[in-house]
C-alpha cells in the first residue's frame, strides 16, 4: 500500500463517482448511513496507490489523499 | 357532479384558468408557484392552446402584453421578484387597457428573501408598483378552492373592464392541498366584443393599441377615462365577507392565508367570551372601505393581521377614518402569525380599563 | 399621363414628425409598399417600438401596436403565437433592440419564432437626443460620448446581423440600406422577401436590418449624413445576406 | 362520521428520502375519502437539496379554518434532526409516533404517549426498506382509529406515483403490519 | 463665495452629486432626465470617476448593486418607466441593505405615457413598488436650489442607513431653469465606517452582501432588522415645511412642483380673506405624519395638491386620522394644476356654511 | 506521510446543500484551488447567481455579493469598474445567464469588461425544479418539457460560447467539462487560466463554460449522468477554446 | 419633357435629397417657406424624365410622379 | 432693484428653429444677472420632433412661487401656429410682440397691446436671417424697459454655444435694432 485515502463519512453523499472512478477497487459504499442518511462510502482493501482520482471527482470535497514514497501523482 | 379532488393550490388555479377558457399562458419559472409552469407546461398542449415557457419575466408580460391585443385571453404567473420585473410592463397593460390576469404567490422578501408565505406584496398589487396613475383589480383567495373559483371571475373582471386582474396568493395557499369541486367553465357576466383587438383590419378601420400620447390634454383625457372605470369598479366590484359583526367589539380584518388563522382567532376568542369578529377582503382592490367604514359604527377598535409589517394596514386605517384605533400585528420573512400569538394580542387589547393606543 | 409612382394605399397620406432627411420615413414606405404588393393590409399586425418610430401606426394603416422600449421579440411572439394566421412584424431602433432589447431578440431567434423585424440601424438613440447606441461607431460623438466612443471604455460597434446569423433559429437576416436609390430599391425586396417568407410559413426568425441616417443627431446635413452612412458606416457593418 | 369534534393535527417529519410527504398526501387522501375536511402542507427544510422535510395535515369534521399545525395532536417522526425539533411542540397529552431505527434518544418528555417502532429493520425483513415510513404510518393507524389501515391503504394509488404502482402490494402490508 | 448660475435642474442635482462625492454613475437614457446622464457622461471622466451608459435600467440598478457593494457612493437616475424596471433591483438593495441613490424624474403614465411632468409614481415611491417589506428615503425637492441641496443629505441618509435615498423629481423641476449657488462637498453627518463593503478580504473574515436567507426564523430576523431601522428613520429624519399654519382654517399639501403652486393660492387666498396655510412634506417617506396630525388640531379642513389622482392624498388622510376632512385635487398625465383652478377649490371648500363632505 | 490531495484553504470545510453527484461542488473546489494557487483570496470578489449555487458564499471563503437572478453581469461591471484592482468573477448558471441575464451578458461582452465568468451548464434548471433551459437537449424531457424539448417549439440548444465569440469584446471563451478526471483536471487549468488573464488586466471579458451534471433533474444515477453528459451533451455543446 | 415631379410643398421639409439625386436638375429648393417654416422643394425647368428617383429618394413621401408615353421606369 | 412688486410672465414662442428657447433662456440669464428672480420653462410641443417651442420666462423681484405661466404678461411670437394658440391666453392688458414676417392674420383682442414686427425680413437686411428672434426680443425690451438691450446683449455670450460665438455680434446688432 503506497497511498491511503481518508474519506470523510459524515460529508459523503454516497454518489458513488469514487467508487467508479479507483483503479484499484479501493473504495466500497458502506451498509450503514450517516447523520444525513446517506449511504456513505469508505475506503476497502489495501490496494492504494494515492493516485488522488477519487478526491478530484468527489463533488463533496470528502477525500483526502496521503502517500507513503517519495512521488506523488499530484492533481492540478 | 363531479367529485371533490385533493390537489394543490397552483394546481387548482392552473385547472381553473384553463376551465376559464385560457388560450395562452407565459410565464418563467419560480418558486413557489413552479406547478402552475409546469401544469400549464403539460395540459395546454393538451387542448390544443398556447404555452411558452419565456425566457424572464419581462419577457413574459410582454408576451402576455402581445397575447392580450389579439383578444384572446391570457395570463401569466409568478412570485415576488419576478413580479417586481412585471411592473413595467403591468403599467403599459393598464395605459393599454389590455385585459389580462397575472397571478403573484408570494414569498419572503425583500430580495432574494426566501420561498416561504408572504403577503408583503400587498402595496406593490394594489397601489401600482409600477409608474402612473393605474389600478389593477386584486383578488386574494384563502382556501385552495377559491384559488380555482376565483380564476372565473378573475378572466372575466379582466374582459369586462379591460384591466389587469391580479390574483394575490402566497406559499402556504400555493403549495398546500385541500379537496376541491372544480368547476365547468362558466361566464357569470354578460362581456362587452372585443372590437379593440388587432386581428387584422380587413373591413373596419386600424385599430391601434398604445398608451402613448404626447398631446398633454389627451393622455390627461385618457387618464380621467381610466379614473372613471377605477370608480365604476369601486363602486360595484368590491367582495367581502364578514362574520360576527353585530356585536363585536373587536373587529380583526385579514386576507388570504391570515384570515383563516383569523378564523381561528375570532372563534377561540368569542369561547372566551371575548366579543370579536372579522372581516376578509376577497378584492383588495376595490378595498372594502364601506363595509369596514360600517363595522367602525360599532366596534371599538380594529386589529389588521398580515404576512407583513402592516401594507393593508393603511387601507384599514383609512376606512375606519379615526372612528376607532386600529392596530396591527404580523410577521414576514416567510413567518406566520400563529393563532396563540394574535389571540394573546387580542386578549391584551381588550384587557378591561386599557385603553387602547393606536401603534 | 401614367402614374409612376405615387404614395401607397396603406401608407396614410400625413405629415410625419421626422426630422429632415430622417431614413424613418422611407423604410416606412418600402414597408408599406411591400404589404400592398402581398395584399396584407387587412391581415397583418404591426408593432412599433419606443424611438423615433415610436408614432408608427400613424403612418401606416394596419393593426398596430405600441410596445415597451426593447420588448417588441416578446410582445411579437404573444402576438403571433396566439394568431398564427396574423403577418407579425416589429419595428424596432438599434437602442429598442440592440440594446435594452438585446435579451429579448436573442430569445426570440433562439425559439425560432416566426415573425418579421425590421432593425432601423441609425448609430444612435434619435428620440432621446442623440445618446451613443450599441451600434455607435468608434470615435463617432454623441451626448453621451462627448469625446467620441472608445472601444476600451464602451467596446466596439454591436454587429447584429453577424450575431443572430449564427442561431439556429433565425430563418432569414439580411443587412440593407436606404443611403441612395439603388440600396432603397434592393432593400426594398428585402423587405419583401422577409413577409414573403413569414406569410410562406418558414420557420425561424426573419431580420432585415437597415442601415438609417440620422441627420439631426450625427449633426450632419441629410446629404453629408448619406455620404457618412456609405463611407464610413458600410465599412462596420457591411450589407448581405446573413442568413437564408 | 358522527362523533363530535374529532380533529387530529399531524406532522410527519423526517428527511428527505423517507418519504414522509408521501405519508402526508396519504393520509389526507384517505380522510378526505372518509368524508372528513382535511388540509395538508408541506414545508421543506431550509436547504435548497436534501436536509430535512415535513407536512402537516388536519383532519376535521368541521370545516378547517387555520391550516397550520403549530402544536401537533400527533409527530410521526423518522430521524433524529426532526425528532429533535418537533418534539417539543407536540400537545400536552399528544401522540408520538418515532423510528427508534434511526432515532436513539427517548423523549425527555412525561406529558405525552409514546410509541417506538423499528421502521427501517421491519420494512428490511418485509423486503421494502423504502416502506419504513409506511410501518411508522401502520402503527399510528393501529393506536388512533381515525381511518382504518385498509381505508387508507386503498387512497394509495392516488398518491403514488404511476411508475412505483409495483409497490402498492409491499406498501399496504407494511401499513397492515403495525409495528 | 461662488456665484449664482442659471441651470437646468437636471444639471444642478448631477454636478451636487459630483460635489457629494459621487464615485461612479450608471445610467440609461430617457426624456425628461437625459441631461443628467449627459452631465455624467462629459463631468465623471473628467474627474477621474466613473460613468457607464447601461444596457438598460435594469442593468444599471444592478451596476449600481455591484457599485455599492465596493463602499463607493453610487447613482443611477431614470423616468418613470424605467423605474419601474428597477423594482427588483431596488427591493435587492433594501435587503441587502447597500446604499445607494436613485433619482426619478417622474413623467406622464400609465405606460409610455409622455414626456410631461408628473407626480403619479408616488405610491411606487414611498410604499416600495417591488417585493417585500422595505422602504426608501424618499426626498421631493421643489426648486431647482433644491435639487442641487438634497443631494448632500441624499448621499449621507444612503451611507447612514445603508438604504436606498430615491429623489423624485418631475419633468419641470428637470427642465426649467433657475439661479443656482452651488455647495462645495460637505458630510453634513458623521457616517458611520463601511466595514461591510466588499473591498478584498484581507486581514479580515468574509463579506457577504446578500438578501437570501432560507431559514425563516433568520429571515425574520433580518426583517425586524430593517423594520426597526425604518422606524429610527421615521424617528429622526422626516423633513417638511409649513406656513401660516397658527390660524389655518384650510391646510393645502402638496410636495415639489405641485407645492410652489400651492404657496401661490395660499396667498392670494390669504388677500381674500381666507385662512390657508400650507405644509410641503421634503422627505415623502418617513412622511411628515405628525406635523399634519398637529395641524389637524386646528384646522378645519384639509385639500392635498398632486400631479396625480390622490396618492400622497392617502399619506395625508392617515395621519389626518378623521380629524377633519380631507380633500384632494389633482391631474395627470402631464397636466399640472392651475393656481387659478386650486383657488376656486379652496373658495369652494371654505364657502360660509357649506359642508364640507369628504370625497 | 506526504498530503497528496487535501480541501484547499479557501473552500470551507463544510457540507454543501447539493444534491449526491452535482457538479457544482467540483467546480467550486477548481476556483477556490485556482484562487489560492494565484494567491488571489484576499482580493477576490466573487458572485452567486440564483439557482443551486445560490448558496456558494457559504463554500468559497472571499468577498461575495449574491444577486439578482441573470443580473450577475451587470453586478460584475459595477463591482470592476469601482474597484478595478480586484478580480472580480461572477458564477452563473445556464437559466441564469442565457435565459432571464442573456441580456447582461451579451452587453458586458459587448462592452469589453474585464471580468471573469465561471458558466455552469446543467442542462437545466436545477434550483426550481428541473424546468427547461435555454441549453436543454431537443428531445430532453424536463418539467416544462414534459414531452421532450423540440426544436420548432423550444428552439435549439443555445451555444453561449459560440455566440459571445464572435463578439470583440470576449478575450478570452473556452468550454470545459467536468465528467471525468482528465476533464476535471483540464478545467481546472482553464479556471486558471481566465482569472491569470484578468489579473494580467487584458482587455475584454473571460468566460469558462463548463458542462456539469444535474442528476436529480436529468433523473439520472451521478454515474449515468455522466455518461449521458459525455455521450450526448458534448456532441452539441463541443469543449475547446473559441476565442483567446 | 417626358415625365413630371409633383411636389406637395406643405409635405416637404426641405432635405434636398430629391434636388441632389435628379440626374436632370429639375429640382430646386424654394426662397420661401411653407406653414411648418421648411424652405420647400420645387420642380424647376423642364428636363424631368419620370425617373421617379426623386419619389423614391423622399423621406416625406411627398413626391408624386408622371409620365407622358408608355415605356415608365418603375421603381420597385 | 427698487421698484416694489415689479412682475413680468413672458412666454416665447415659434417654431423648432426659430431659437425661441435661446431667447428664453437669454432673457431670464440677463435677468438673474440684473439682481431679478427669474424661472425659465421650455415646453416642448406634441411632436417628438419639429413642431411648436415655446418656453415661459418669469421675471420677478420677490421669490417666485410657481413656475408656471397659464397667462402671461407678454407673448413673443414668431409663426402662426403659436399665435393661434397663445394669443388667447395673454393677460388682459398684456403685450403681444408678433412677428408680420409669418404671422398673417391680426389678432382678434382689442384689450391687448400689440406690436408687430417684420423680424424675417429685417434679419435678411442685416445679413443675418438666423437672428429674427432677436429683432423681437429687441422691439420688447425698448417697449418694456425692464432691461436695456444692452444688458441683454452682455448676457448673449452664456447662452449661446461656443461654436456660435462668431454671431455674438450680428446678434447683439439685431437686439439693438428694436424693429
Ligand atoms: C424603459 C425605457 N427606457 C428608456 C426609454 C427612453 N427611450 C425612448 S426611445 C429610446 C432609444 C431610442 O433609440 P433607438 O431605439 O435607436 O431609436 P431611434 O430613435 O434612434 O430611431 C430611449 C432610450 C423609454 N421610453 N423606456
Ligand atoms: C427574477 C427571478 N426569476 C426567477 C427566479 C427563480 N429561479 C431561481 S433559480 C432559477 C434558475 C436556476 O437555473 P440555473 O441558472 O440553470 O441554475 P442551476 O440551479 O441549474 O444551477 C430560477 C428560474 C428568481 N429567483 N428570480
Ligand atoms: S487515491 Fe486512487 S487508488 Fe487510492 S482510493 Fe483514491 S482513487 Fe483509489
Ligand atoms: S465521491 Fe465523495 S460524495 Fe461521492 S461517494 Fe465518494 S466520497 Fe462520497
Ligand atoms: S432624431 Fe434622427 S432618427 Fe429621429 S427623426 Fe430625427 S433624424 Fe430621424
Ligand atoms: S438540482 Fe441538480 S444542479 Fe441542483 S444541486 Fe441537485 S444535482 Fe446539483
Ligand atoms: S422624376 Fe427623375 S427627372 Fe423627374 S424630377 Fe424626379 S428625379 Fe428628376
Ligand atoms: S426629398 Fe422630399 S422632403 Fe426632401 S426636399 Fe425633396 S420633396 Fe422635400
Ligand atoms: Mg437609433
Ligand atoms: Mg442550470
Amino acid at each position: 500500500m503506497a497511498g491511503k485515502a481518508k474519506i470523510d463519512a459524515e460529508r459523503c453523499k454516497g454518489c458513488g463517482l469514487c467508487v467508479e472512478v479507483c483503479p484499484n477497487k479501493n473504495i466500497e459504499i458502506s451498509q450503514d448511513t450517516n447523520k444525513m442518511g446517506y449511504f456513505f462510502a469508505e475506503p476497502c482493501g489495501n490496494g492504494c496507490t494515492g493516485c488522488a482520482l477519487c478526491a478530484l471527482v468527489c463533488p463533496e470535497v470528502a477525500i483526502e489523499v496521503y502517500h507513503e514514497t517519495t512521488q506523488p501523482t499530484a492533481p492540478d | 357532479m363531479s367529485e371533490k379532488i385533493l390537489i394543490t393550490g397552483n394546481e387548482a388555479l392552473a385547472e381553473a384558468a384553463i376551465r376559464a377558457g385560457l388560450e395562452a399562458y407565459f410565464g418563467y419559472p419560480i418558486t413557489p408557484q413552479n406547478e402552475i409552469t409546469e401544469y400549464m407546461a403539460r395540459r395546454m398542449p393538451e387542448e390544443g392552446r398556447v404555452f411558452v415557457q419565456s425566457e424572464s419575466e419581462l419577457a413574459a408580460i410582454n408576451m402576455v402584453f402581445g397575447g392580450a391585443a389579439t383578444g384572446k385571453r391570457v395570463m401569466t404567473s409568478s412570485s415576488s421578484p419576478g413580479i417586481s420585473l412585471m411592473q413595467e410592463g403591468i403599467s403599459y397593460l393598464s395605459g393599454a387597457e389590455l385585459p389580462a390576469v397575472v397571478v403573484n404567490i408570494m414569498r419572503g422578501g425583500p430580495g432574494l428573501g426566501n420561498i416561504a408565505p408572504s403577503q408583503s406584496d400587498y402595496f406593490q398589487a394594489t397601489r401600482g408598483g409600477g409608474h402612473g396613475d393605474y389600478r389593477t383589480i386584486v383578488l386574494a383567495p384563502s382556501t385552495v378552492q377559491e384559488m380555482a373559483d376565483l380564476m372565473f371571475p378573475a378572466f372575466d373582471l379582466a374582459d369586462l373592464y379591460r384591466i389587469v386582474v391580479m390574483v394575490l396568493g402566497d406559499g402556504v395557499l400555493g403549495q398546500m392541498m385541500e379537496p376541491v369541486l372544480l368547476e365547468k367553465k362558466q361566464t357569470h357576466r354578460k362581456l362587452p366584443a372585443k372590437d379593440w383587438a388587432l386581428t387584422g383590419c380587413a373591413g373596419r378601420s386600424q385599430n391601434i393599441v398604445k398608451s402613448l400620447d404626447l398631446v398633454v390634454p389627451r393622455l390627461e383625457k385618457r387618464n380621467l377615462m381610466l379614473q372613471e372605470k377605477y370608480r365604476r369598479i369601486e363602486e360595484n366590484e368590491v367582495m367581502c365577507e364578514g362574520h360576527l359583526l353585530e356585536d363585536a367589539e373587536i373587529v380583526l380584518v385579514a386576507y388570504g392565508i391570515a384570515s383563516r388563522v383569523v378564523r381561528t382567532v375570532v372563534s377561540r376568542a368569542r369561547k372566551e367570551q371575548i366579543k370579536a369578529g372579522w372581516i376578509r377582503p376577497v378584492t383588495l382592490w376595490p378595498f372594502p372601505s364601506r363595509q369596514i367604514a360600517a363595522a367602525a359604527e360599532r366596534a371599538r377598535l380594529f386589529l389588521t393581521v398580515e404576512l407583513s409589517y402592516g401594507q393593508m394596514f393603511d387601507d384599514v386605517r383609512i376606512a375606519v377614518a379615526g372612528k376607532a384605533p386600529v392596530h396591527f400585528t404580523g410577521r414576514a420573512g416567510g413567518a406566520i402569525p400563529t393563532v396563540e400569538a394574535v389571540l394573546d394580542e387580542v386578549k391584551k387589547l381588550m384587557q378591561p380599563g386599557k385603553v387602547a393606543v393606536e401603534r | 399621363m401614367k402614374t409612376v409612382f405615387e404614395r401607397t394605399e396603406t401608407l396614410y397620406d400625413r405629415p410625419t414628425h421626422y426630422c429632415p432627411g430622417c431614413g424613418h420615413g422611407v423604410i416606412h414606405r418600402l414597408i408599406a409598399e411591400s404589404i400592398d404588393e402581398l395584399g396584407l393590409q387587412g391581415r397583418t399586425i404591426g408593432i412599433a417600438p419606443v424611438g423615433c418610430s415610436v408614432l408608427a401606426y400613424n403612418y401606416i394603416n394596419i393593426d398596430m401596436i405600441e410596445v415597451a422600449h426593447g420588448r417588441a421579440p416578446a410582445v411579437a411572439t404573444g402576438l403571433k403565437r396566439c394568431s398564427p394566421d396574423m403577418i407579425v412584424f416589429s419595428y424596432q431602433g438599434d437602442g429598442d433592440l440592440a440594446s435594452i432589447g438585446a435579451g429579448e431578440i436573442l430569445h426570440a431567434t433562439h425559439r425560432g419564432e416566426r415573425f418579421t423585424v425590421f432593425f432601423v440601424n441609425n448609430a444612435i438613440y434619435g428620440m432621446t437626443g442623440g445618446q451613443m447606441a450599441p451600434t455607435t461607431m468608434l470615435a463617432q460623438t454623441t451626448t453621451t460620448t462627448p469625446t467620441g466612443r472608445r472601444s476600451n471604455r464602451e467596446g466596439y460597434p454591436l454587429q447584429v446581423c453577424e450575431l443572430l446569423a449564427t442561431l439556429p433559429g433565425a430563418a432569414y437576416i439580411e443587412r440593407c440600406s436606404v443611403h441612395d436609390a439603388a440600396h432603397i430599391r434592393k432593400t426594398k425586396r428585402c423587405i419583401r422577401h422577409a413577409l414573403q417568407l413569414q406569410l410562406d410559413g418558414v420557420e425561424g426568425l426573419g431580420l432585415v436590418e437597415v442601415l438609417s441616417p440620422c441627420p439631426t443627431y450625427w449633426r450632419m446635413s441629410p446629404s453629408d449624413a448619406r455620404k457618412w452612412l456609405e463611407e464610413e458606416m458600410i465599412k462596420v457593418f457591411p450589407l448581405g445576406r446573413f442568413k437564408g | 362520521m358522527t362523533e363530535k369534534n374529532c380533529r387530529e393535527e399531524i406532522i410527519f417529519a423526517g428527511f428527505g428520502g423517507q418519504g414522509v410527504i408521501l405519508l402526508g398526501k396519504l393520509m389526507a387522501t384517505a380522510a378526505m375519502k372518509a368524508g372528513y375536511e382535511v388540509t395538508y402542507i408541506p414545508s421543506y427544510g431550509a436547504e435548497v437539496r436534501g436536509g430535512t422535510a415535513n407536512c402537516s395535515v388536519i383532519i376535521d369534521n368541521e370545516p378547517i379554518a387555520s391550516p397550520l399545525v403549530t402544536e401537533p395532536d400527533t409527530l410521526i417522526v423518522m430521524n433524529q434532526a426532526s425528532f429533535d425539533k418537533f418534539v417539543p411542540k407536540i400537545k400536552p397529552r399528544g401522540l408520538l409516533v418515532m423510528n427508534t431505527s434511526l432515532i436513539e434518544t427517548p423523549p425527555d418528555r412525561d406529558d405525552i404517549e409514546v410509541m417506538g417502532v423499528a421502521a427501517d429493520e421491519i420494512a428490511h425483513q418485509l423486503k421494502s426498506p423504502r416502506s419504513a415510513n409506511m410501518i411508522a404510518l401502520g402503527v399510528y393507524l393501529k393506536k388512533r382509529g381515525l381511518l382504518t389501515p385498509q381505508q387508507v391503504a386503498e387512497s394509495l394509488p392516488y398518491v403514488l406515483a404511476k411508475r412505483h404502482h409495483d409497490m402498492l402490494d409491499v406498501n399496504t402490508r407494511a401499513l397492515m403490519h403495525g409495528g
